[in-house]
Protein backbone atom coordinates (compact mmCIF):
# COMPACT_ATOMS: atom_id res chain seq x y z
CA UNK A 1 0.00 0.00 0.00
CA UNK A 2 1.32 2.98 -1.29
CA UNK A 3 2.24 6.68 0.75
CA UNK A 4 0.24 9.69 -0.28
CA UNK A 5 3.12 12.60 -0.09
CA UNK A 6 2.16 16.51 0.00
CA UNK A 7 4.62 19.11 -0.89
CA UNK A 8 3.53 22.78 0.11
CA UNK A 9 5.18 26.25 -0.77
CA UNK A 10 8.76 26.18 -1.23
CA UNK A 11 8.86 22.58 -0.84
CA UNK A 12 6.53 22.68 -3.44
CA UNK A 13 8.17 24.53 -5.67
CA UNK A 14 11.70 23.12 -4.91
CA UNK A 15 10.74 19.18 -5.84
CA UNK A 16 8.50 20.71 -8.64
CA UNK A 17 5.19 18.99 -7.91
CA UNK A 18 2.50 19.21 -5.20
CA UNK A 19 1.60 15.64 -4.71
CA UNK A 20 3.04 12.27 -5.46
CA UNK A 21 2.05 8.29 -4.67
CA UNK A 22 4.62 6.39 -3.90
CA UNK A 23 5.95 3.05 -1.85
CA UNK A 24 8.91 3.22 0.31
CA UNK A 25 10.94 0.41 1.17
CA UNK A 26 9.99 -1.12 4.42
CA UNK A 27 12.83 0.37 6.66
CA UNK A 28 11.65 3.96 5.68
CA UNK A 29 9.94 4.11 9.44
CA UNK A 30 9.62 7.21 10.44
CA UNK A 31 8.70 11.11 9.27
CA UNK A 32 12.88 11.75 9.23
CA UNK A 33 13.74 8.53 7.61
CA UNK A 34 11.14 9.35 5.03
CA UNK A 35 12.39 12.85 4.14
CA UNK A 36 16.21 10.97 3.49
CA UNK A 37 14.78 8.49 1.41
CA UNK A 38 12.94 11.40 -0.69
CA UNK A 39 16.12 13.68 -0.95
CA UNK A 40 17.54 10.93 -2.94
CA UNK A 41 14.64 10.70 -5.62
CA UNK A 42 15.88 13.74 -7.77
CA UNK A 43 17.84 17.22 -7.60
CA UNK A 44 14.89 18.84 -6.85
CA UNK A 45 13.94 16.64 -4.10
CA UNK A 46 17.57 16.88 -2.65
CA UNK A 47 17.42 20.83 -2.99
CA UNK A 48 13.80 20.75 -0.87
CA UNK A 49 15.37 18.43 1.76
CA UNK A 50 18.87 19.98 1.67
CA UNK A 51 18.06 21.23 5.21
CA UNK A 52 15.70 18.86 6.95
CA UNK A 53 15.77 21.62 10.05
CA UNK A 54 13.73 24.13 7.91
CA UNK A 55 11.09 21.33 7.30
CA UNK A 56 8.12 20.93 9.32
CA UNK A 57 6.08 17.57 8.64
CA UNK A 58 2.22 16.74 8.91
CA UNK A 59 1.20 12.82 9.10
CA UNK A 60 -2.46 12.09 8.42
CA UNK A 61 -3.10 15.97 9.15
CA UNK A 62 -1.93 16.53 12.56
CA UNK A 63 1.90 18.63 13.03
CA UNK A 64 4.69 15.60 13.64
CA UNK A 65 8.20 16.00 14.58
CA UNK A 66 10.86 13.67 13.07
CA UNK A 67 10.58 10.75 15.06
CA UNK A 68 7.22 10.04 14.24
CA UNK A 69 6.20 6.51 12.54
CA UNK A 70 4.92 6.65 8.81
CA UNK A 71 2.99 3.38 7.68
CA UNK A 72 1.75 2.37 4.59
CA UNK A 73 -2.05 4.32 3.82
CA UNK A 74 -0.49 7.50 5.58
CA UNK A 75 -0.93 10.65 3.89
CA UNK A 76 2.30 12.52 4.93
CA UNK A 77 2.85 16.40 4.10
CA UNK A 78 5.95 18.18 4.27
CA UNK A 79 6.51 21.74 4.30
CA UNK A 80 8.28 25.45 6.46
CA UNK A 81 6.80 26.66 9.14
CA UNK A 82 3.43 28.16 8.79
CA UNK A 83 2.98 31.60 8.52
CA UNK A 84 -0.88 32.49 8.34
CA UNK A 85 -2.73 34.66 10.51
CA UNK B 1 -20.56 27.19 18.78
CA UNK B 2 -17.64 27.69 15.96
CA UNK B 3 -17.94 28.78 12.54
CA UNK B 4 -13.87 28.27 10.64
CA UNK B 5 -14.41 28.71 7.03
CA UNK B 6 -10.96 28.94 4.33
CA UNK B 7 -12.40 31.16 1.47
CA UNK B 8 -10.95 33.23 -1.43
CA UNK B 9 -13.80 35.51 -1.41
CA UNK B 10 -13.66 38.91 1.22
CA UNK B 11 -15.80 38.76 4.51
CA UNK B 12 -18.04 41.33 5.99
CA UNK B 13 -17.64 41.33 9.73
CA UNK B 14 -20.53 43.29 10.41
CA UNK B 15 -22.42 40.24 9.02
CA UNK B 16 -20.44 37.69 10.78
CA UNK B 17 -21.04 39.42 13.94
CA UNK B 18 -24.45 39.32 13.45
CA UNK B 19 -24.17 35.99 13.12
CA UNK B 20 -22.64 35.28 16.35
CA UNK B 21 -25.26 37.29 18.42
CA UNK B 22 -28.40 36.36 16.02
CA UNK B 23 -31.52 35.76 18.18
CA UNK B 24 -29.42 35.73 21.21
CA UNK B 25 -29.62 38.12 24.41
CA UNK B 26 -27.16 36.32 26.58
CA UNK B 27 -23.95 38.20 24.22
CA UNK B 28 -22.52 40.72 26.51
CA UNK B 29 -19.17 41.11 24.23
CA UNK B 30 -17.94 40.12 20.92
CA UNK B 31 -13.77 40.92 20.47
CA UNK B 32 -12.53 41.06 16.76
CA UNK B 33 -9.38 41.00 15.32
CA UNK B 34 -9.27 41.69 11.17
CA UNK B 35 -5.68 40.90 10.02
CA UNK B 36 -4.64 43.40 6.98
CA UNK B 37 -2.19 42.68 4.08
CA UNK B 38 0.51 45.58 4.56
CA UNK B 39 2.85 47.01 1.51
CA UNK B 40 5.82 46.96 3.74
CA UNK B 41 8.77 46.69 1.76
CA UNK B 42 6.69 47.55 -1.16
CA UNK B 43 4.93 44.45 -1.15
CA UNK B 44 2.44 44.36 -4.45
CA UNK B 45 0.77 41.70 -2.87
CA UNK B 46 0.66 38.44 -0.73
CA UNK B 47 -0.52 35.37 -2.19
CA UNK B 48 -1.66 32.65 0.24
CA UNK B 49 -1.38 28.83 -0.23
CA UNK B 50 -2.90 26.21 2.46
CA UNK B 51 -3.41 22.60 3.10
CA UNK B 52 -7.06 22.02 1.80
CA UNK B 53 -8.43 19.33 4.57
CA UNK B 54 -6.15 20.00 7.02
CA UNK B 55 -6.67 23.54 7.29
CA UNK B 56 -10.40 23.17 7.98
CA UNK B 57 -9.16 20.57 10.99
CA UNK B 58 -6.71 22.63 12.25
CA UNK B 59 -8.83 26.00 12.75
CA UNK B 60 -11.45 23.48 13.84
CA UNK B 61 -9.71 22.36 16.13
CA UNK B 62 -8.34 25.72 17.50
CA UNK B 63 -11.84 27.43 18.13
CA UNK B 64 -12.69 23.76 19.70
CA UNK B 65 -9.58 24.85 22.12
CA UNK B 66 -10.69 28.40 22.60
CA UNK B 67 -14.64 27.35 23.48
CA UNK B 68 -13.02 24.76 26.17
CA UNK B 69 -11.02 27.40 28.03
CA UNK B 70 -13.42 30.34 27.59
CA UNK B 71 -16.98 30.38 28.69
CA UNK B 72 -17.84 31.40 24.91
CA UNK B 73 -21.05 31.41 23.08
CA UNK B 74 -19.94 31.49 20.04
CA UNK B 75 -16.40 31.71 17.90
CA UNK B 76 -15.89 32.48 14.31
CA UNK B 77 -12.61 32.29 12.19
CA UNK B 78 -12.36 32.82 8.71
CA UNK B 79 -9.19 32.98 6.64
CA UNK B 80 -8.51 33.77 2.92
CA UNK B 81 -6.67 32.10 0.91
CA UNK B 82 -5.30 32.87 -2.93
CA UNK B 83 -4.16 36.50 -3.89
CA UNK B 84 -4.21 39.49 -1.30
CA UNK B 85 -3.50 43.20 -2.33
CA UNK B 86 -2.10 45.78 0.40
CA UNK B 87 -5.14 47.13 2.27
CA UNK B 88 -7.32 44.16 1.93
CA UNK B 89 -8.15 41.72 4.52
CA UNK B 90 -6.45 38.23 5.27
CA UNK B 91 -8.23 37.03 8.56
CA UNK B 92 -10.74 37.70 10.70
CA UNK B 93 -11.28 36.17 14.28
CA UNK B 94 -14.45 36.52 16.38
CA UNK B 95 -15.19 35.36 20.28
CA UNK B 96 -18.46 36.14 21.85
CA UNK B 97 -19.30 35.98 25.32
CA UNK B 98 -21.71 36.97 28.06
CA UNK B 99 -18.41 39.17 29.42
CA UNK B 100 -15.74 40.98 27.60
CA UNK B 101 -13.17 39.44 29.39
CA UNK B 102 -13.65 36.00 27.76
CA UNK B 103 -14.42 37.53 24.60
CA UNK B 104 -10.96 39.39 24.51
CA UNK B 105 -8.68 36.30 25.78
CA UNK B 106 -10.72 34.07 23.70
CA UNK B 107 -9.95 36.40 20.62
CA UNK B 108 -6.29 37.07 21.58
CA UNK B 109 -5.63 33.35 22.34
CA UNK B 110 -7.14 32.37 18.59
CA UNK B 111 -5.12 34.80 16.61
CA UNK B 112 -1.73 33.82 18.28
CA UNK B 113 -2.94 30.08 17.96
CA UNK B 114 -3.76 30.37 14.56
CA UNK B 115 -0.71 32.17 13.45
CA UNK B 116 1.60 28.96 14.50
CA UNK B 117 -1.10 26.20 14.58
CA UNK B 118 -2.84 26.62 10.88
CA UNK B 119 -1.17 25.07 7.43
CA UNK B 120 -0.88 28.33 5.43
CA UNK B 121 1.76 29.58 3.77
CA UNK B 122 2.34 33.90 2.40
CA UNK B 123 4.77 34.73 -0.48
CA UNK B 124 5.32 38.21 -1.16
CA UNK B 125 5.11 39.55 -4.52
CA UNK B 126 6.89 42.59 -5.54
CA UNK B 127 6.19 45.23 -8.65
CA UNK B 128 9.42 44.25 -10.21
CA UNK B 129 8.61 40.86 -10.13
CA UNK B 130 10.54 39.31 -7.49
CA UNK B 131 8.62 36.96 -4.84
CA UNK B 132 10.08 35.84 -1.18
CA UNK B 133 8.01 33.76 1.03
CA UNK B 134 7.23 34.72 4.64
CA UNK B 135 9.31 33.31 6.94
CA UNK B 136 7.83 32.26 10.14
CA UNK B 137 8.60 34.92 13.20
CA UNK B 138 10.04 33.54 16.77
CA UNK B 139 7.78 36.22 18.57
CA UNK B 140 4.66 34.15 17.18
CA UNK B 141 6.25 30.93 18.31
CA UNK B 142 6.45 33.10 21.81
CA UNK B 143 3.02 34.45 21.78
CA UNK B 144 1.68 31.16 21.17
CA UNK B 145 3.90 29.64 24.00
CA UNK B 146 2.37 31.85 26.15
CA UNK B 147 -0.88 30.34 25.94
CA UNK B 148 0.44 26.67 26.13
CA UNK B 149 2.04 27.65 29.64
CA UNK B 150 -1.16 29.48 31.06
CA UNK B 151 -3.27 25.86 31.05
CA UNK C 1 -5.66 59.53 15.05
CA UNK C 2 -8.68 59.01 17.25
CA UNK C 3 -12.06 59.10 16.45
CA UNK C 4 -14.76 59.40 19.75
CA UNK C 5 -18.58 59.81 19.52
CA UNK C 6 -21.55 59.80 21.83
CA UNK C 7 -24.65 59.00 19.54
CA UNK C 8 -28.12 57.26 20.22
CA UNK C 9 -28.33 55.90 16.74
CA UNK C 10 -26.54 51.87 16.03
CA UNK C 11 -22.93 52.42 14.78
CA UNK C 12 -21.97 50.18 11.98
CA UNK C 13 -18.48 48.13 13.16
CA UNK C 14 -17.79 47.36 8.81
CA UNK C 15 -18.08 51.26 7.81
CA UNK C 16 -15.81 52.26 10.73
CA UNK C 17 -12.72 49.56 10.33
CA UNK C 18 -13.11 50.77 6.38
CA UNK C 19 -12.65 54.25 7.93
CA UNK C 20 -9.89 53.31 10.48
CA UNK C 21 -8.14 51.82 7.15
CA UNK C 22 -8.97 54.02 4.22
CA UNK C 23 -6.63 54.73 2.13
CA UNK C 24 -3.41 53.22 3.85
CA UNK C 25 -1.18 49.94 3.63
CA UNK C 26 0.31 50.50 7.19
CA UNK C 27 -2.58 48.64 9.20
CA UNK C 28 -1.73 44.78 10.00
CA UNK C 29 -4.46 44.52 12.35
CA UNK C 30 -7.50 46.06 13.73
CA UNK C 31 -8.72 44.33 17.46
CA UNK C 32 -12.20 45.37 17.98
CA UNK C 33 -14.73 44.74 20.96
CA UNK C 34 -18.84 45.36 20.62
CA UNK C 35 -20.82 45.60 23.82
CA UNK C 36 -24.11 44.51 23.91
CA UNK C 37 -26.97 44.32 25.87
CA UNK C 38 -27.74 41.31 27.49
CA UNK C 39 -31.34 40.55 28.75
CA UNK C 40 -30.00 39.11 32.07
CA UNK C 41 -32.99 38.99 34.77
CA UNK C 42 -35.47 39.74 32.18
CA UNK C 43 -34.25 43.20 31.37
CA UNK C 44 -36.35 45.02 29.25
CA UNK C 45 -34.13 47.64 27.87
CA UNK C 46 -31.30 49.76 29.35
CA UNK C 47 -31.14 53.21 29.42
CA UNK C 48 -28.39 54.93 28.78
CA UNK C 49 -27.19 58.85 30.60
CA UNK C 50 -24.40 60.63 30.11
CA UNK C 51 -22.45 63.92 31.06
CA UNK C 52 -22.84 65.65 27.83
CA UNK C 53 -19.64 67.60 27.46
CA UNK C 54 -17.05 65.69 30.49
CA UNK C 55 -18.26 62.43 28.14
CA UNK C 56 -16.40 63.70 25.31
CA UNK C 57 -13.86 64.92 26.87
CA UNK C 58 -13.46 61.82 29.17
CA UNK C 59 -13.50 59.15 25.48
CA UNK C 60 -10.72 61.74 23.95
CA UNK C 61 -8.21 61.50 26.64
CA UNK C 62 -8.63 57.79 27.20
CA UNK C 63 -8.23 57.43 23.64
CA UNK C 64 -5.10 60.10 23.74
CA UNK C 65 -3.87 57.76 26.79
CA UNK C 66 -4.11 54.39 24.14
CA UNK C 67 -2.45 56.73 21.68
CA UNK C 68 0.49 57.40 23.57
CA UNK C 69 0.95 53.61 25.09
CA UNK C 70 1.06 51.95 21.66
CA UNK C 71 2.16 52.32 18.32
CA UNK C 72 -1.47 52.83 16.71
CA UNK C 73 -2.41 53.73 13.39
CA UNK C 74 -5.87 55.26 15.05
CA UNK C 75 -8.83 54.21 17.38
CA UNK C 76 -12.43 54.65 17.26
CA UNK C 77 -14.36 54.98 19.99
CA UNK C 78 -18.40 55.07 19.85
CA UNK C 79 -20.86 54.92 23.08
CA UNK C 80 -24.25 55.09 22.23
CA UNK C 81 -26.73 56.60 24.95
CA UNK C 82 -30.42 56.42 25.36
CA UNK C 83 -32.79 53.71 25.23
CA UNK C 84 -31.06 50.22 23.84
CA UNK C 85 -33.09 46.75 23.19
CA UNK C 86 -31.12 43.36 24.41
CA UNK C 87 -29.08 42.22 21.79
CA UNK C 88 -28.19 45.75 20.58
CA UNK C 89 -24.91 47.08 20.60
CA UNK C 90 -24.20 49.68 23.52
CA UNK C 91 -20.95 50.27 22.73
CA UNK C 92 -17.75 49.76 20.41
CA UNK C 93 -14.11 50.03 20.98
CA UNK C 94 -11.33 49.91 17.99
CA UNK C 95 -7.68 49.87 17.65
CA UNK C 96 -5.37 49.67 14.83
CA UNK C 97 -1.74 48.81 14.10
CA UNK C 98 0.81 47.46 12.01
CA UNK C 99 0.96 44.57 14.43
CA UNK C 100 -1.29 42.69 16.05
CA UNK C 101 -0.60 42.93 19.89
CA UNK C 102 -0.30 46.86 19.97
CA UNK C 103 -4.09 46.65 18.17
CA UNK C 104 -5.46 43.53 20.62
CA UNK C 105 -3.67 45.09 23.99
CA UNK C 106 -4.66 48.51 23.11
CA UNK C 107 -8.36 47.52 22.53
CA UNK C 108 -8.36 45.63 25.71
CA UNK C 109 -6.93 48.78 27.44
CA UNK C 110 -9.81 51.25 25.68
CA UNK C 111 -12.83 49.51 26.94
CA UNK C 112 -11.38 48.71 30.41
CA UNK C 113 -10.41 51.82 31.03
CA UNK C 114 -14.01 53.49 29.56
CA UNK C 115 -15.75 51.40 32.06
CA UNK C 116 -14.18 53.09 34.73
CA UNK C 117 -13.61 56.74 33.49
CA UNK C 118 -16.28 58.08 31.38
CA UNK C 119 -19.44 59.17 32.65
CA UNK C 120 -22.60 56.91 31.88
CA UNK C 121 -24.72 55.62 34.15
CA UNK C 122 -26.99 52.68 32.87
CA UNK C 123 -30.61 52.31 34.18
CA UNK C 124 -32.33 48.62 33.86
CA UNK C 125 -35.83 48.82 32.90
CA UNK C 126 -37.53 45.53 33.47
CA UNK C 127 -41.25 43.72 31.68
CA UNK C 128 -43.12 45.07 34.52
CA UNK C 129 -42.12 48.35 35.40
CA UNK C 130 -39.47 48.42 37.93
CA UNK C 131 -36.28 49.58 36.87
CA UNK C 132 -32.90 49.96 38.45
CA UNK C 133 -29.60 51.74 38.54
CA UNK C 134 -26.56 49.26 37.80
CA UNK C 135 -23.89 49.27 40.04
CA UNK C 136 -20.53 50.01 39.39
CA UNK C 137 -18.31 46.48 39.91
CA UNK C 138 -14.75 45.93 41.72
CA UNK C 139 -14.56 44.01 38.63
CA UNK C 140 -14.44 46.63 36.30
CA UNK C 141 -12.52 49.02 38.98
CA UNK C 142 -9.47 45.86 39.06
CA UNK C 143 -9.70 45.55 35.48
CA UNK C 144 -8.65 49.24 34.96
CA UNK C 145 -6.46 49.37 37.76
CA UNK C 146 -4.51 46.78 36.09
CA UNK C 147 -3.80 48.93 33.72
CA UNK C 148 -2.68 51.69 35.72
CA UNK C 149 0.10 49.32 37.26
CA UNK C 150 1.14 48.32 34.08
CA UNK C 151 2.18 52.22 33.44
CA UNK D 1 -20.10 84.37 40.83
CA UNK D 2 -22.37 81.36 41.25
CA UNK D 3 -21.65 77.85 40.78
CA UNK D 4 -23.52 75.45 38.23
CA UNK D 5 -24.42 72.32 40.04
CA UNK D 6 -25.41 69.22 37.96
CA UNK D 7 -26.70 65.93 38.93
CA UNK D 8 -26.93 62.59 37.22
CA UNK D 9 -28.58 59.09 37.59
CA UNK D 10 -30.46 58.32 40.48
CA UNK D 11 -28.65 61.57 42.28
CA UNK D 12 -30.35 63.63 39.30
CA UNK D 13 -33.98 61.28 40.32
CA UNK D 14 -33.28 62.22 44.18
CA UNK D 15 -32.66 65.73 44.44
CA UNK D 16 -35.24 66.08 41.74
CA UNK D 17 -33.66 67.87 38.93
CA UNK D 18 -30.43 68.22 37.04
CA UNK D 19 -29.14 71.01 37.36
CA UNK D 20 -28.92 74.43 39.27
CA UNK D 21 -27.60 77.66 40.11
CA UNK D 22 -25.87 77.68 43.10
CA UNK D 23 -23.80 80.77 45.26
CA UNK D 24 -22.84 78.82 48.54
CA UNK D 25 -21.33 80.97 51.13
CA UNK D 26 -17.38 81.45 52.03
CA UNK D 27 -16.68 78.61 53.99
CA UNK D 28 -17.95 75.87 51.07
CA UNK D 29 -14.01 75.33 50.50
CA UNK D 30 -14.05 71.42 48.82
CA UNK D 31 -16.16 69.02 46.92
CA UNK D 32 -16.78 67.53 50.38
CA UNK D 33 -18.06 70.38 52.38
CA UNK D 34 -20.33 71.58 49.12
CA UNK D 35 -22.01 67.95 49.09
CA UNK D 36 -22.53 68.95 53.14
CA UNK D 37 -24.22 72.32 52.67
CA UNK D 38 -26.15 70.83 49.48
CA UNK D 39 -27.82 67.78 51.57
CA UNK D 40 -29.14 70.97 53.69
CA UNK D 41 -31.04 71.87 50.81
CA UNK D 42 -34.07 70.04 50.99
CA UNK D 43 -35.59 66.04 51.43
CA UNK D 44 -34.72 65.32 48.42
CA UNK D 45 -31.16 66.63 48.54
CA UNK D 46 -30.69 64.99 51.98
CA UNK D 47 -31.93 62.04 50.49
CA UNK D 48 -29.49 62.21 47.15
CA UNK D 49 -26.36 63.02 49.54
CA UNK D 50 -27.50 60.77 52.60
CA UNK D 51 -24.27 58.33 51.91
CA UNK D 52 -21.77 60.84 50.60
CA UNK D 53 -19.30 57.67 50.28
CA UNK D 54 -21.80 56.12 47.31
CA UNK D 55 -21.27 59.63 45.34
CA UNK D 56 -18.78 61.02 42.93
CA UNK D 57 -18.15 64.23 41.58
CA UNK D 58 -16.08 66.47 38.83
CA UNK D 59 -15.06 69.45 39.00
CA UNK D 60 -15.44 71.60 35.61
CA UNK D 61 -15.61 68.17 33.70
CA UNK D 62 -12.80 66.19 35.55
CA UNK D 63 -13.15 63.78 38.18
CA UNK D 64 -12.39 65.11 41.83
CA UNK D 65 -11.61 63.82 45.47
CA UNK D 66 -14.02 65.03 48.23
CA UNK D 67 -10.78 67.07 48.79
CA UNK D 68 -10.73 68.82 45.68
CA UNK D 69 -11.74 72.96 46.16
CA UNK D 70 -14.14 74.39 44.31
CA UNK D 71 -14.29 78.18 43.63
CA UNK D 72 -17.06 80.58 42.21
CA UNK D 73 -17.43 79.80 38.65
CA UNK D 74 -16.94 76.44 38.53
CA UNK D 75 -19.01 73.26 37.08
CA UNK D 76 -19.46 70.85 39.92
CA UNK D 77 -21.57 67.61 39.20
CA UNK D 78 -22.34 64.65 41.31
CA UNK D 79 -23.55 61.47 39.98
CA UNK D 80 -23.01 57.37 41.53
CA UNK D 81 -19.89 55.45 40.11
CA UNK D 82 -19.84 55.07 36.36
CA UNK D 83 -21.38 51.81 34.37
CA UNK D 84 -20.76 52.86 30.96
CA UNK D 85 -18.71 50.46 28.43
Amino acid sequence: MAMEILYFAWVRQKVGQGAETLEPPAEVADVAGLMRWLAARSPGHAAAFAQPGQIRAAVNQEFCPPDHPVRPGDEVAFFPPVTGG
Amino acid sequence: MATVRVQEAPFDIAAEQAALAEGRVDVGGIAAFTGLCRADDGIAALVLEHYPGMTERALAGIAAEAEARWPLTGCTVIHRVGRILPGEPIVLVLAASAHRTAALEACAFLIDWLKTGAPFWKREEFADGRERWVEARASDDAAAERWRQAV
